[in-house]
């Protein structure tokens, strides 16, 4: 394991080698079952994806407190909103673009600005959902959801950190969003990893440039950083879990020790983690910056690791994005 | 005169019961419900010839409605807004706000004094309600049909703890042109949600002109039987039945009232016309509708309001 | 046997006509389009194997319907996909383009090997249809709802421009859940779009199960009738009762086939079961399928398809 | 009048003393008009509000043309994309709440993954609706459409620029977000003032700062940096008025030139023009940035210019972005 690695993290032994490979939809299925053991109040709403959100656990364990609401998505945050109000601590979960994008409306008021206490999953997140094409890839869902006042918008990097955040987002009294992919993905935190909400983490020390990356590209900003430093350039990862409220002491920290930012994200370029990083860096400590991304076009069919590489969202487009920006540092 | 105890009960073909209407309510109870409704459209009125913008048709055609609710058939207690045990209404067509804040301010959810803050900076008397922003609120709106699932929910958690309290929700006949209100029908009539109890706000108008020109609804009550319900088609100006069809307990499903009212209602030069959808009277208008109003309280009404 | 021109006029009480069927269709076609409904299952159980994923139980389902449609119903021309005057059709259940997509490959629409790119990088076969990918995609799809909505709007464009082409549309049951379907139903309804058919796949299964216990419809054809359409109920399976659904003439109303089916119909193993809903058979599935339906077509087929 | 306006946008003679008052609204309106004059093909859709969108008149005009939704936004925009595949050329019309927040999902597939030619009009937009209160506030609307590929989104500085934008946009065949506000504001620029879309237009010269603007702001840009020329500040104010796709060589340019920026806009911080402007600065030319926006909260009830004063969205507002970044610089 690299000597770079923050040891406070406990970040997974085998990281380098052979990581386990779990999809982090799973730990959202295991962590909301936690969370309703919990919290008798915790409920959970499904639009007619039961199975592939992960929520089958959760019915089987509390047939009572869930709630089929068949393929109507609207209708899904409106009933939960009304539970919110009567004490419940609801999940409504379906695929990230129906959920927050056929609902954004009723997100935006029936939820946000009421402050109900929904929490809203959106399952199947970013372009690896692959095959099913580009209508079914949410690449446009951390865009709609951190413009919303009152709205906790987090993307979790991994079966472990998924797990405890859907713990975690229980216990908070505020709407949240989260989304998480389908794929298997490398699990890079352990049981140990501590997850606070809010608190960007650094999971690699490094001074010559920082990667700011969230969900599974921080995988692969590990990957280039441990490339890069065979070539002796010194690579700071940040896993920036929480997107809002975003981690602005960390991120101009950054900046300023290192001078130049690149931020990796399965998500477009307009409107996600990028565009938050480049507000903070312009309003406090503005350094070139470089951006790994859906580069503002619709994806496509395809085997989810073709899409990734083809898109550049891999360790490979992160190698070159960090070459480049050091190049204008 | 029917005394509180007596129940209509109404059998099916099998002679199981379907359902029961209570019949307890007294000529003054009556008197008193419309002369609270007078009390309600007057400070409609006030409040929007003030605030000088907002909708005034809706909410004089429901002020019956809304007293009938807020004083006879809801369990409520306007000093303990947040009672767990409460009957919970929420204003699905958010639009007709000013005639929940009359109701709550004349019920004592707040001082009265405030209702002329209507759509200003700072009060609590948003230009569409903003819920936690005054007590009563239990919902917020603006955009259509997001209530009635909000109303769903409220009732589904009732559904699961076991509650006895029931949820109204009032819907406009134009908001019914969005297909959450559709979502929302079916999940209630699959859940049988019987204590729910809808209300349909059918006056006929919208923003555009008629509902039968703009986006014709009929059938209308053919469609809501059809999603599941049962059905009332009630005088939305006439207490009694109102109430009747309040009372009227059904076992196995969810109810609506498809209440007919007549946009403006109390207001001769407002009624029927959709053109006061969504504006306020003037000064002079605003007088001319209080005197009318004033003449309706002084005809029927032997009652004076302690409220006032 | 009816000849072509023969016509059957249906009669209102008053003696009006409501609408005409057309009975022309010979044995010999109808074997026809039974073949055609196979080969396209086939088509369909290869593409799936190959894929790995992707949508089986509706897209054998419809198979029947696809080739009285694309065979038979439709004016198109494979070789002009873009003929101004050509009847649309657009799949709103787009999860179920398998099915589409065999029936464009066995019209003509596209080289039949591509079938076996589906859902591969670079393929014009996307996981769910992209309009301008493939040529005889009329819309884009996979949110559900968003295609009754565009063919409304493909049926409204040819009524502004008085243009005589027909616009076919299937939903799938569980899509119904979405208010933007009632939405939709609503709009076509009130401007009476007699140029619009909708194909309703009851095949009563959704993701989650059945769908009378995810999210109950029935009475499904007193929800269509109210919502102003002409419900024509059907065998999703018998081509010649399709047919003459398809060719009735209404002339007041816009139509609805409330067409009956069987998911995964043609193969045994995956009749009924809401589980193939979005499965793929995987080659020892696949080759079952495929004797299966050898065997269905051997039965009855005669005649043998030119485009194989 | 300044000097250091740019003579080749001739703007009005009266901007700095009593500038004609008029809803952009009116622009809409009267562009669209136009627009079904000089091509049979443009229809109109609109859910139930065809006064305060200003449809009335089209309605008149072409009542063949005109089309009644009723309030089914989601509806609306699918039936535009299915007149656009068949050769209209649709405005799809309502409030910019609920279009495109309530038909978020249908824009996205049904037109912008499509490519279908439909014009969406966000009515009503911005806090400047005033007493409706927070709800019927769009200030989301650039975020949620910006991140939307093959999307065009426009945010038309006055009256005449809308009219001219609604005219402009008929033109090219792809799908085009266009926002404006329902109050009187004032007329700026006048029918000479050439209208391109793409392009971002440098209203005034100047060199120690830029105030990158759009809609309503441009004015309150102008009036800032006239106050501030009497400190001997010159202050370069830029009509950004394509938000998407931005022209980023004009603001480079800016950024390089003056060496901070200060964005205006009625909208969200998060995902609207800031963010845009900070995105293509930090990759290209990363100088200090200050927004003038809403701060990720919701809006209220209130008298248009109350609120907008209450939330900083005027010229006092920019006036401290500037002197802010300017001591950062
Ligand atoms: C989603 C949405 N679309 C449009 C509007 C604008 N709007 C407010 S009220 C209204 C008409 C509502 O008609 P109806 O429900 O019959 O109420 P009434 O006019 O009878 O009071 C419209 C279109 C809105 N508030 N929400
Ligand atoms: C808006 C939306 N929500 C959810 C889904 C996921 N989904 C795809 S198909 C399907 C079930 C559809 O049921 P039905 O229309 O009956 O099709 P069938 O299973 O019979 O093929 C669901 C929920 C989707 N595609 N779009
Ligand atoms: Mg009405
Ligand atoms: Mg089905």
């Amino acid at each position: 394991m690299s000597k770079s690695l923050n040891k406070k993290f406990h970040l997974a032994e085998n990281i380098f080698d052979s990581p386990d490979q779990v999809p982090a939809r799973n730990g959202y299925g295991e962590g909301v079952v936690e969370a309703g053991k919990a919290d008798d109040n915790v409920v959970v709403l499904c639009c007619d994806l039961t199975e592939s959100t992960r929520n089958a656990d959760f019915k089987e364990a509390f047939p009572n407190r869930f709630i089929e609401i068949g393929i109507a998505e609207q209708n899904m945050a409106g009933i939960g909103a009304g539970l919110a109000f009567a004490g419940k601590v609801p999940f409504i979960s379906s695929y990230a673009t129906f959920n927050p994008g056929r609902n954004w409306d009723q997100i935006r008021v029936s939820i946000c600005y009421s402050m109900a206490n929904v929490k809203i999953m959106g399952a199947h997140a970013g372009i690896s959902v692959g095959p099913d094409g580009a209508t079914h890839q949410a690449m446009e869902d951390i865009a709609i959801t951190r413009c919303l006042p009152n709205l906790t918008v987090i993307v979790p990097t991994d079966y472990w950190e998924t797990k405890k955040a859907a713990i975690a987002i229980a216990k908070i009294d505020s709407p949240v969003y989260m989304r998480f992919g389908r794929e298997k993905i490398p699990v890079i935190t352990t049981e140990k990893t501590p997850f606070q909400i809010g608190r960007a983490d650094t999971f690699r020390n490094g001074k010559d440039v920082t990667v700011v990356a969230c969900g599974s590209l921080v995988y692969e900003a590990l990957v280039a950083a441990e490339k890069l430093s065979k070539s002796g350039i010194d690579v700071r990862v940040i896993n920036c879990h929480t997107i809002k409220p975003i981690d602005e002491k960390t991120i101009i920290k950054a900046a300023n020790e290192t001078g130049a930012i690149v931020t990796a994200e399965e998500h477009q370029v307009h409107g996600g983690l990028g565009n938050a990083v480049a507000e903070v860096v312009a309003k406090n400590s503005p350094v070139p910056m470089e951006y790994v991304a859906m580069m503002d076009r619709f994806g496509e069919s395809g085997e989810p690791n073709e899409l990734m590489q083809k898109f550049g969202l891999d360790s490979k487009g992160i190698v070159s994005a960090i070459e480049k920006v050091l190049k204008r540092k | 005169m029917w005394n509180s105890n007596t129940v209509l009960i109404i059998l099916k073909k099998d002679n199981q019961p379907e359902g029961t209407i209570i019949l307890a309510v007294t000529d003054t109870q009556i008197e008193y419900l419309e002369d609270m409704a007078t009390h309600i459209r007057e400070d409609v009125i006030i409040m929007l010839e003030k605030a000088g913008s907002g909708h005034s048709a809706g909410s004089l055609g429901t002020a019956d409605i809304f007293s009938t609710l807020y004083f006879h058939i809801m369990k409520h207690d306007p000093k303990n807004p947040d009672w767990e045990d409460r009957d919970k209404f929420v204003l699905s067509n958010a639009h007709i706000c000013p005639v929940l804040y009359a109701t709550l301010a004349e019920a004592g959810y707040y001082p009265k004094k405030e209702i002329t803050t209507l759509r200003k900076l700072g009060s609590r008397l948003q230009g569409h309600p903003h819920r936690g922003a005054l007590p009563g609120l239990e919902a917020s709106g603006g955009p259509l049909a997001q209530g009635i699932s909000i109303a769903a929910g409220l009732a589904m958690s009732a559904r699961i703890d076991e509650k006895r309290n029931r949820i109204f929700c009032m819907v406009g006949d134009g908001e019914m042109n969005e297909g959450q209100i559709w979502e929302a029908l079916l999940f209630i009539g699959k859940n049988r949600l019987h204590n729910f109890t809808l209300i349909v706000d059918r006056n006929n108008i919208q923003i555009d002109g008629f509902t039968e020109d703009v986006m014709p609804l009929e059938p209308l009550k053919d469609k809501l039987t059809s999603f599941g319900f049962h059905v009332i088609e009630v005088d939305g100006h006439n207490i009694r039945t109102l109430i009747e069809a309040f009372d009227e307990t059904i076992f196995e499903k969810p109810k609506v009232l498809l209440a007919h009212t007549i946009p403006g209602k109390g207001v001769d030069f407002m009624e029927f016309k959709p053109e006061w959808h969504g504006k306020p009277p003037n000064k002079e208008e605003a007088e001319k509708a209080l005197s009318e109003l004033e003449q309706l309280r002084s005809l029927g009404g032997k009652i004076t309001c302690e409220h006032e």
